[in-house]
């Protein structure tokens, strides 16, 4: 018995960074055990959080991401022994730069997933998938990317023209 | 510098009834020890065991109503009866974690629900509030050569994990408390063993049956009297202890004593202003031979 | 109200700085010193390296002499310190910024004379340089300084500098900034960052942007767009931000340089009242092992991760 | 009720009865492994015809009727010894609370007529005077269950101690307290909530 | 140009069912590189993998996408294959259209939207792939054994009976491990001390063990076929090798009454000690917290009576290090107890058994000592309390374990056999006693046991009550037991002389701390992890390291020495070859960019980057840039991510690689 599945008219696209050890196999966990959650994440498999850069993060809004998740394992579990610990404080800094530059950081969920962890992998991409959608699509980086030097206003009927024909 | 303690009280339905001497003890020994206490205005009944016996959604609505009628008062809500204590506990934490309780309740209330302020058994106040040492330094008559039976009975600890009195197995906060006033405790095995409760109206046969193997064990282990922080408790061990002596064909002769007469009483409160002749179990002549009145 | 700095203490320093140089040349301490030389608009300085004791007249200390040096110790003029042991000027901020190269390994304090200057402030970079040092021609970074006399150089003259306290430029205009909605502050950045025409004077006159090549000139992938644009400007000054937390000091030179007034340092001293919340690292003169983000602690805050 | 043959299939196991239980307790019934903590600690056993764990079990099997034609859970004092031991933290006081609430609703199949008359008027009387007032209850108690002689002896010497109220005193919050009442029947007949 | 082919599997029904795959292989077939794209009931199976072999050859593919289940499943299988038909096996990915996709997602649409994005992701990345190299590393053919339990004690001896070096590292002052504290073993009760002494003592003389007891793991370095451990030998303060064991200093010291961890303390032994007679090594060790000389500086008696001159109060704890091939970490377990623990514990106790406070209520383990020959009362089952024999005895089964509330829900295995081999102990020492057992279900799968648990009810006469203890209580010099028998449907009360507790299995305290000195990871109960529950039960997922015995989960002897012989065999196969072929997934540093800030080297983990002078022809030096050690290399990507100019790439992650997938959304 499941129950009616709800139309929404914004479906975000979330992407995780997720390590291969703890949150990859978490997800796997997930899957095995058959539990369901939204469609909209897509996961990006690295060995270690460590390897995680934040420009990927960056780059993953400019190309349209309305959500990024990043999960690696818990505290002292790191397969790499340390890995987590300089991602945490990477992205501990990281993100403030981006708060502070206007991003709204409810877009942007880290967390600890441990390969036992499936349901809480399924509750981090729920929750993330919810609170975005609810949020509507990111917006910022789309329009940066259409706009052209000094703000971009097209405002002229020559400029509009000649624009419309490239 | 200690801040000044200030409650607001809710004595619940026995206490302006049966228990009149708990209510009275309670507010006299709060005054001696210059602990502030107002009622709430017209609190009503929390449903106690049975609203949740049978209704779960009304019991948990009277008691948030007590709840957000004691927001009306300043200070965390002090409250007397064990099983008043319980469900208002119960309910703060029910509705705490279920979204759909909670939905339920605020609409039978029809007004959004208070639960944030602290629910504290008196217990709890004179041995962690005011704590014990300077409830230690209030006492003027200490209960030396008292042996007390701390009964905790069902509720006072229980549900696990929600009225985080003390430890829900082996909780010594009664012994603790009544230990700074000077008197003896007893270990004994049935502390908190059910005295049978709300049955002493429908059956009162369990209830002569339980509260025996209470008083017995009491006995045993060499008690003069009884401390509880329940009325209903009290009820069936006081009340009844004559019934039972009659059934069982034994004496005991235990007096029950509220634990704030107990402390009223260390803290040098005359009998009057404790109800003690309000016990069916004559206390004076223990008390006499104790050298304590 | 328009505080008057006293700079009385410039002259002697300078005089100081020149015998200081005149000995160490002669001597074969050094083979060169990058110091500071008057320009030629009245009033100005430009940087100078000098290797002949003859020359030692020529170094000056004044509140026109705004660059950090170290800069020229790395990149701008990579063939300085190879000749010898070299001596350089400098003041607080910029003594911060060799420490920091040395602990990335690229200085080694054994190569280095250090003639730091006590310090009251140097001019900001809007006004012209004769102006009379005061709380408003000050430059921003100097109303947040804390290191007006050098630690652990060479050589250091005797005078000490006063300094009025000072408004925070910068903690001001973060405490202003944080205060708005994301919303606000990206149309803010969004503003600043279109102006921007990514001349990369920036990352020219940074004493720590010294990689070969630069991740933001990659296009074997291309992380950034390296058009200006805004979408590149924006995740360029990102991309800077980020590179350098944990390791700017504080010199103020990007934004010194940027033609397009955009408030680069603001970002930067983000970064670090950051970094000393979380981690309570600071930028100073103590050559560290390793940068806030090279290292960890197993109990550092992780109140943001679920 | 004789000990009829239990004939299981999917007909007989009331789930959805289970699932009311489940949705009211908070708690799960299919946790229990049947260790029977629940009944050797339970003050009450040796008055139940089912002990606790039997409860349960016979919940498992979808088989409530035998569970609520029984006094069980009429002998329950709510003790909650049952829910503090149990190695699985099924919450057995709460699944109680819910039985009889499911047979208070169904009005009582039970043998067990004193205690639910006990429950009634006690709620009656928060109903009409907010307050409980013991003399009351005892006195209908003993009217409506016909005992008129029961605790005769207790009665004079109560009085005498000042422990029986005769009159109870005003409350300004009765017409909350009558709003609160109403809104759950009302509630219920919605079908908004159990 | 790439010539990508692109397989999708049906997995049986399981990907299908939800995923449209015939869909999915038509869409992604029209990307561009992708040259080949077809979908397959079975991809894994013998012609799935034959299928993917010919469209290599036939189509001439450069890459290959495999969209089936879990990298971690079938990702090996797939690379080989691909190997197999003369790709490089890194030119091969797989897409994970199963466990991300089909099983997660029901509505068809949705996830066959999702399969061609995971497909097309994939078919990006796979574009920027490199042909890696495999990576041999030289394997040092000697190995740790952490823990000198049996199956520490196992491992060790079969490792060495081939021919390699054993370093044998042991917590307590002697091997034995928890074994060695049983009277009988179940199920055919033979003496376990006779069985297990004989094999402490090959330990001892084997030529290929070194024994390090009272020693403790302070640190791993390293990787698989040449870690460094480093080994804390604490202080004995006697020296091994001038001890004879002739035990005179036992006899004088005046010290005589520090409780005996070895008999459960029931038993008192001095403050310079073996921990039982039969100790490996027979060398004392002083307790430096009890030791009068240690306290207050005088005594010294030991010392004096010590013919050879072996008692050294100066002597400091050494550090040792020791190059080692492969571990195997057999730690054992420990036994829970009912005392109250901290607030805000995991774990809780049991107040309503009186948190251990009554005397007469003991647990399994102190009831074998209780029983042993050589514990502390001979062999007699006495009360603790007052050294009378008990009469009736109550056993309580699934104590801690099984109790979801307690903070322990898996079940401790061993308990129903020890329990009922413990009838059987106190049927033939006291004849006119009576044990009862509580219990909830008897657990006795294994050979000859279901038939042993009912002898103890057929022939030894125990009275097994299915049901529950609620409470304990002293009453007298009786201890209550308010139990349930369900089967009745009554409450059970027995007036006991004494309590067994079957206690749970916990693993080792410390046993966290040492996962993450050796970076492996365990569950929330911190027993150690298999690399795969059914296909991998003895490794771990950090390679080189192997789990035996009870660290890894509950187990009685036959399956802890079988698991031991399994490590064993894992070590040996290890060092049949001279070099380890690795994963080539590490990371280069592009030294043309280089700038040598070494802020790579500073966040390495395994130490493995190095700084390398670049010098001109004439040998003038140009610059000092950073080194990866290919061998040392853990493969994270840390430093990739630390680079500020990204001049250390991780291979099988580069930027390219993982920009193409962000790219490709």
């Amino acid at each position: 018995m499941h129950p009616e599945k709800q139309k929404h008219t914004f479906e975000p696209k979330i992407i995780a960074f997720v390590c291969t050890w703890c949150t990859y196999a978490g997800a796997d966990l997930a899957g095995t055990s058959r539990m369901q959650y939204p469609p909209n994440v897509r996961v990006l498999k690295f060995p270690c959080t460590g390897r995680i850069d934040p420009v990927f993060i960056l780059k993953a809004f400019q190309q349209g991401a309305d959500g990024v998740l990043v999960s690696g394992c818990h505290p002292g579990d790191c397969h790499y022994i340390a890995g987590n610990f300089h991602a945490r404080r990477r992205f501990a800094v990281f993100r403030k730069l981006l708060e502070f530059v206007g991003v709204d950081l409810n877009r942007l969920q880290f967390s600890w997933v441990s390969a036992a962890e499936g349901g809480k992998w399924v509750e981090v991409v729920t929750d993330l998938t919810e609170k975005v959608r609810a949020m509507g699509p990111m917006t910022e980086f789309r329009e940066l990317a259409l706009e052209e030097q000094w703000s971009g206003a097209i405002n002229t009927p020559e400029l509009e023209e000649a624009y419309n024909q490239i | 510098m200690t801040t000044p303690l200030n409650y607001s009280y809710y004595p619940g339905c026995s206490l302006h009834a049966s228990a009149g001497e708990y209510d009275l003890s309670t507010r006299e020994l709060f005054k001696a020890l210059k602990i502030g206490l107002t009622e709430v205005p017209d609190w009503f009944c929390c449903g106690a065991t049975p609203a949740h016996n049978v209704d779960e959604l009304l019991s948990l609505s009277l008691c948030a109503k007590n709840l957000e009628l004691a927001e009306q008062v300043e200070g965390d809500l002090a409250v007397a009866c064990a099983a008043c204590f319980s469900r208002l506990k119960t309910a703060q934490h029910v509705l705490g974690e279920s979204p759909v309780k909670r939905k339920q309740v605020e609409k039978a209330l029809d007004a959004p629900l208070h639960l944030d302020g602290n629910v504290k058994h008196l217990l709890d106040i004179l041995a962690r509030d005011l704590g014990l040492e300077r409830l230690a330094a209030a006492v003027n008559k200490p209960l030396t050569g008292l042996k007390v039976a701390c009964y905790y009975g069902c509720l006072l600890t229980r549900p696990t994990d929600v009225t985080n009195l003390d430890c829900v197995e082996a909780p010594t906060i009664m012994e603790r408390v009544i230990e700074s006033a000077g008197a003896t405790t007893v270990a004994w095995t049935h502390r908190l063993e059910c005295c049978g409760a709300n049955f002493t109206l429908s059956r009162p046969g369990v209830v002569i049956q339980l509260a025996n193997a209470i008083l017995d064990s009491a006995k045993a282990a060499g008690a003069d009297c009884i401390m509880v922080g329940c009325p209903l408790c009290h009820g069936n061990l006081d009340i009844r202890q004559k019934e039972i002596e009659g059934v069982y064909n034994v004496e005991y002769n235990l007096p029950v004593f509220y634990l704030t007469q107990l402390v009223g009483l260390a803290v040098g409160l005359g009998p009057d202003k404790l109800g003690l002749d309000a016990m069916i179990v004559n206390p004076m002549p223990l008390l006499k031979e104790k050298n304590l009145s | 109200m328009t505080k008057s700095i006293d700079t009385s203490i410039y002259a002697a320093v300078s005089e100081a700085i020149r015998a200081e140089a005149q000995r160490i040349l002669s001597d074969g301490t050094v083979t060169a010193i990058v110091g500071y030389a008057a320009a030629r608009r009245k009033g100005s300085a430009q940087p100078i390296v000098i290797s002949s004791a003859d020359d030692a007249a020529k170094l000056i200390f004044t509140p026109a002499c705004v660059n950090n040096l170290a800069v020229y110790l790395t990149k701008a003029k990579k063939e300085i310190p190879k000749k010898g042991k070299v001596g350089i000027v400098v003041k607080g901020c910029d003594l911060k910024a060799l420490s920091g190269l040395m602990g990335e390994s690229q200085l080694k304090r054994e190569d280095l004379y250090l003639i730091g200057v006590p310090c009251a402030g140097v001019l900001a970079s809007t006004v012209q340089p004769a102006t009379e040092l005061t709380s408003d021609s000050i430059a921003p970074k100097c109303t947040e300084c804390d290191a007006q006399l050098p630690g652990g150089c060479d050589f250091v003259p005797p005078q000490a500098p006063l300094t009025p306290g000072q408004t925070r430029k910068y903690a001001a205009e973060i405490a202003r900034l944080e205060a708005l909605t994301p919303a606000e502050r990206w149309a803010y950045w969004k503003e600043q960052f279109s102006k921007c025409i990514k001349c990369y004077a920036c990352r020219q006159v940074c004493p720590f942007c010294f990689c070969e090549q630069c991740l933001c000139d990659r296009n074997k992938p291309q992380m950034v767009d390296t058009t200006p644009r805004p979408a590149g400007n924006t995740a360029w000054h990102i991309v800077r931000a980020m590179h350098l937390a944990g390791r700017c000091a504080g010199c103020a030179e990007c934004e010194r340089v940027c033609p397009m007034d955009i408030p680069l340092n603001l970002l930067n001293r983000k970064m670090a009242k950051e970094l000393k919340e979380l981690y309570d690292y600071e930028a100073g003169f103590e050559v560290n092992d390793k940068g806030p983000l090279n290292s960890y602690t197993e109990k550092d805050d992780q109140s943001f991760i679920k | 009720m004789k000990k009829k043959k239990m004939i299981i299939s999917r007909e007989t196991m009331d789930v959805d009865f289970v699932r009311k239980v489940e949705a009211l307790s908070g708690t799960s019934v299919r946790r229990c492994f049947q260790c029977g903590k629940c009944s050797a600690g339970c003050p009450m056993a040796t008055f139940m015809e089912h002990p606790p764990n039997r409860v349960v079990r016979l919940l498992q099997l979808g088989q409530w009727q035998r569970v609520l034609a029984g006094r069980s859970i009429w002998y329950c004092a709510s003790c909650e010894t049952c829910s503090t031991r149990c190695p699985n933290k099924v919450h057995l006081a709460s699944i109680m609370d819910a039985l009889r609430k499911l047979s208070w609703d169904l009005d009582g199949p039970s043998k067990e007529s004193y205690v639910q008359l006990a429950n009634k008027i006690f709620l009656d009387n928060i109903r009409i005077y907010g307050r409980q007032y013991e003399m009351r209850l005892a006195a209908v108690f003993n009217v409506k269950s016909g005992q008129f002689l029961k605790d005769m002896m207790l009665g004079p010497k109560l009085l005498s101690k000042g422990k029986l109220k005769m009159f109870h005193s005003k409350n300004k919050n009765m017409p909350e307290i009558e709003k609160i009442f109403a809104r759950i029947e009302e509630m219920r007949r919605k079908g908004e909530a159990l | 140009m790439s010539r990508i082919g692109v397989f999708i599997c049906h997995c049986g029904e399981n990907i299908s069912r939800t995923v449209d795959v015939e869909r999915v292989a038509r869409e992604v077939g029209l990307l561009p590189g992708v040259a080949f794209s077809t979908d397959y009931k079975y991809m894994c199976s013998d012609p799935g993998q034959n299928l993917l072999k010919k469209a290599i050859q036939e189509q001439k593919l450069s890459h290959v996408v495999v969209a089936a289940c879990s990298p971690r499943m079938h990702e090996r299988t797939f690379r080989k294959a691909v190997e197999a038909a003369g790709l490089n096996p890194f030119l091969c990915e797989m897409a994970n259209i199963r466990e991300h996709c089909s099983w997660v997602h029901e509505n068809k649409e949705e996830a066959t939207v999702k399969a061609v994005e995971i497909v097309g992701m994939m078919v990006e990345r796979v574009k920027k792939n490199r042909v890696l190299p495999t990576i041999t590393v030289p394997v040092t053919k000697r190995s740790l054994v952490i823990g000198g339990g049996i199956a520490g004690i196992q491992a060790a001896l079969d490792i060495a009976d081939a021919g390699h070096e054993v370093i044998l590292v042991e917590r307590e002052p002697s091997i034995g491990g928890h074994m060695a504290q049983l009277s009988e073993t179940f199920p055919t009760l033979d003496c376990s001390q006779c069985i297990m002494t004989p094999k402490m003592v090959d330990v001892a003389n084997h030529p290929k063990i070194r024994l390090y007891t009272y020693s403790e793991i302070e640190l791993v370095e390293g990787y698989i076929g040449n870690f460094q451990v480093t080994i804390r030998k604490k202080a004995r303060s006697v020296d091994e090798d001038k001890c004879t064991g002739c035990g005179v200093c036992m006899e004088k010291c005046p010290i005589r009454k520090i409780p005996n961890k070895f008999d459960c303390n029931l038993g008192m032994r001095p403050a310079i000690y073996v921990p039982f007679p039969q100790a490996v090594p027979n060398t004392p060790v002083i307790d430096r917290e009890n030791c009068t000389k240690f306290k207050t500086g005088k005594c010294g008696l030991c010392q004096k009576v010590c013919g050879p001159g072996a008692v050294d109060y100066e002597q400091e704890d050494r550090l040792i290090v020791e190059p080692v091939g492969a571990i195997v970490v057999a730690t054992g377990f420990d036994l829970y107890n009912i005392t109250e623990k901290p607030k805000g514990s995991m774990i809780k106790g049991y107040g309503e058994f009186g948190h251990g406070k009554i005397p007469d209520v003991i647990d399994g383990m102190t009831f074998e000592r209780l029983a042993s020959a050589s514990g502390p009362t001979g062999g007699k089952i006495l009360r603790p309390s007052d050294g009378k024999e008990p009469k009736q005895i109550v056993f309580i089964q699934c104590i801690g374990s099984r109790a979801r509330e307690k903070g322990i829900s898996y079940c401790s295995k061993v308990c129903c056999m020890y329990t009922a081999k413990h009838t059987m102990l106190y049927h033939h020492k006291v004849h006119d006693g009576q044990a009862y057992v509580f219990f909830m279900d008897a657990r006795t799968p294994g050979k000859a046991y279901d038939e042993f648990w009912r002898r103890s009810i057929e022939e030894e006469e125990a009275v097994y009550i299915r049901g529950m203890v609620s409470r304990l209580y002293q009453k007298g010099d009786k201890i209550v037991v308010m139990g349930s028998d369900i089967a009745v449907g009554v409450q059970v009360e027995i007036e006991a002389d004494m309590v067994v507790l079957a206690t749970a299995v916990q693993p080792q305290a410390g046993a966290d701390a040492l996962a993450q000195k050796l970076g492996i990871s365990y569950d929330k109960y911190n027993f150690y992890s298999e690399a795969h529950a059914k296909l991998r039960p003895v490794e771990c997922a950090t390679a080189g390291i192997y789990l035996a015995g009870a660290c890894q989960g509950p187990k009685d002897i036959p399956d802890t020495v079988s698991q031991a012989s399994a490590a064993a065999a894992k070590v040996m196969t290890l060092f049949a070859k001279d070099k380890l072929e690795r994963e080539p997934i590490v990371a280069r540093v592009r030294e043309a960019g280089c700038v040598g800030c070494f802020a790579c080297k500073k966040v390495c983990a395994y130490g493995a980057v190095e700084e390398k002078e670049i010098r001109d022809r004439q040998g003038n030096l140009i610059k000092v840039v950073a080194y990866v050690n290919p061998g040392v290399c853990g493969g994270c990507g840390t430093c990739q991510a630390t680079c500020p100019s990204k001049c250390v790439e991780l291979d099988g992650y580069t930027d390219e690689q993982i920009v193409a997938m962000i790219e490709a959304l």
